[in-house]
């Protein structure tokens, strides 16, 4: 399983916070993030641009490879300081 | 020091942490951010911090470390507070010391151009017109792309 | 305000002054410079400052003035230490308070940097091989010179 | 009368640190500092390069204008900071 992980208004818009979801047929956050927004009408603010991806807790992009037991993350940009 | 906390800081103890015993450093940069009245047209209450535990505190340990690798630097403290603020709160401390003052300066003003660009906090602020979440400022983005140009 | 004055000054009520009753700036951006142990070649164990009185004052205005044309500013602080003072002493403070960060980081590092070539300080260090006049240094002239050609 | 101050380095070179100079003659910084020199061998430091100058206590430059009652200082590069 991938560990997923939403923040912000990106959490609020999806109503999730976290969910495990199966790695297989996952190769890399593309194929993550074509795989949540096919499960229904709800998951299609991750279609919005300028989205933001972490894995394991360091910025990625849509090519980088995702694998099993990873924690993968959804956020907007970020607003802090 | 890097610390991601809810609780409050205080400059005189920051600024006695980054001098003490410090003889090499001539030079002393701090900047605090705090919770302003009006921001991208609203009127401001407080705001409530989120952030991204676990990533945050390795995203502000990356923004430090490239900050010494950029510069002569001596002693680096940086603290970004989370969850709920009231207005004129303190949010965000960056110290540093260094030899001449232009490290300093350079190095403090980087770390904040970086954590706006990098570091996993969400504002959302509470306003005269409801809660809102902050938008990303491209402003902020430009003020990250001037280091890599001018290096 | 600016101080020309032999005692010393607390950081913490620097910041308190720039920042108390003030809800309009998200940033405030601070510089101390202190006597440091090592200098242009020399140990140094502690240092003697000389001014030229009263027109010091001015140039320090002046500065200030300079600044506050360039940026929007919110509260500036201003002082600097004369008279004999020891090794990691404080000399010099400057704060700047604004709505944006940019500001007040430029602003802080210009005032600083128009001081170290206008405002007639001079610096007698007191060194392991007997007292020494500070010479100019062409990094402060550069350093200057910067703010016009990025303006 | 002109008030005329040293300070630091050259205060001590000089061994003055301020005295009253007739302004008869004396039509800028120029003929002030040429002046001063032309009195002995001991203000010779007068002609050292980068001196800075002011006159009543603003920046000044050679061809600057000096008068009667002015107050006129010569000064090494400053140091503060």
């Amino acid at each position: 399983m991938i560990r997923v992980l939403f923040f912000a208004q990106l959490k609020e818009q999806l109503g999730c916070e976290q969910l495990d979801f199966p790695s297989a047929g996952i190769g890399n956050l593309a194929d993550l993030k074509a795989a949540l927004t096919a499960q229904g009408e709800q998951w299609q603010p991750l279609t919005q641009t300028n989205l933001m991806m972490a894995i394991n807790q360091e910025m990625a992009d849509l090519e980088d490879s995702v694998a099993d037991r990873d924690e993968v993350a959804f956020f907007p940009p970020v607003t802090g300081g | 020091m890097i610390s991601v906390q809810t609780q409050d800081f205080s400059l005189a103890e920051e600024y006695q942490a980054l001098t003490q015993g410090n003889q090499t450093d001539g030079a002393v940069v701090t900047f605090v951010g705090l919770v302003r009245d009006f921001n991208q047209g609203n009127q401001v209450l407080g705001l409530s911090l989120e952030h991204y535990p676990g990533m945050t505190e390795k995203a502000l340990a990356k923004i430090v470390q490239q900050a010494r690798a950029k510069w002569d630097l001596g002693r680096v403290r940086l603290i970004h507070r989370v969850g709920d603020l009231h207005l004129s709160e303190q949010i965000v401390f960056v110290g540093v010391s260094s030899k001449h003052r232009k490290d300093a300066f350079d190095a403090a003003e980087f770390i904040m151009d970086y954590l706006k660009n990098d570091a996993p906090f969400w504002k959302k602020e509470l306003t005269d017109k409801g809660p809102v979440w902050v938008a990303f400022n491209d402003k902020d983005k430009a003020a990250k792309a001037q280091w890599t140009v001018t290096s």
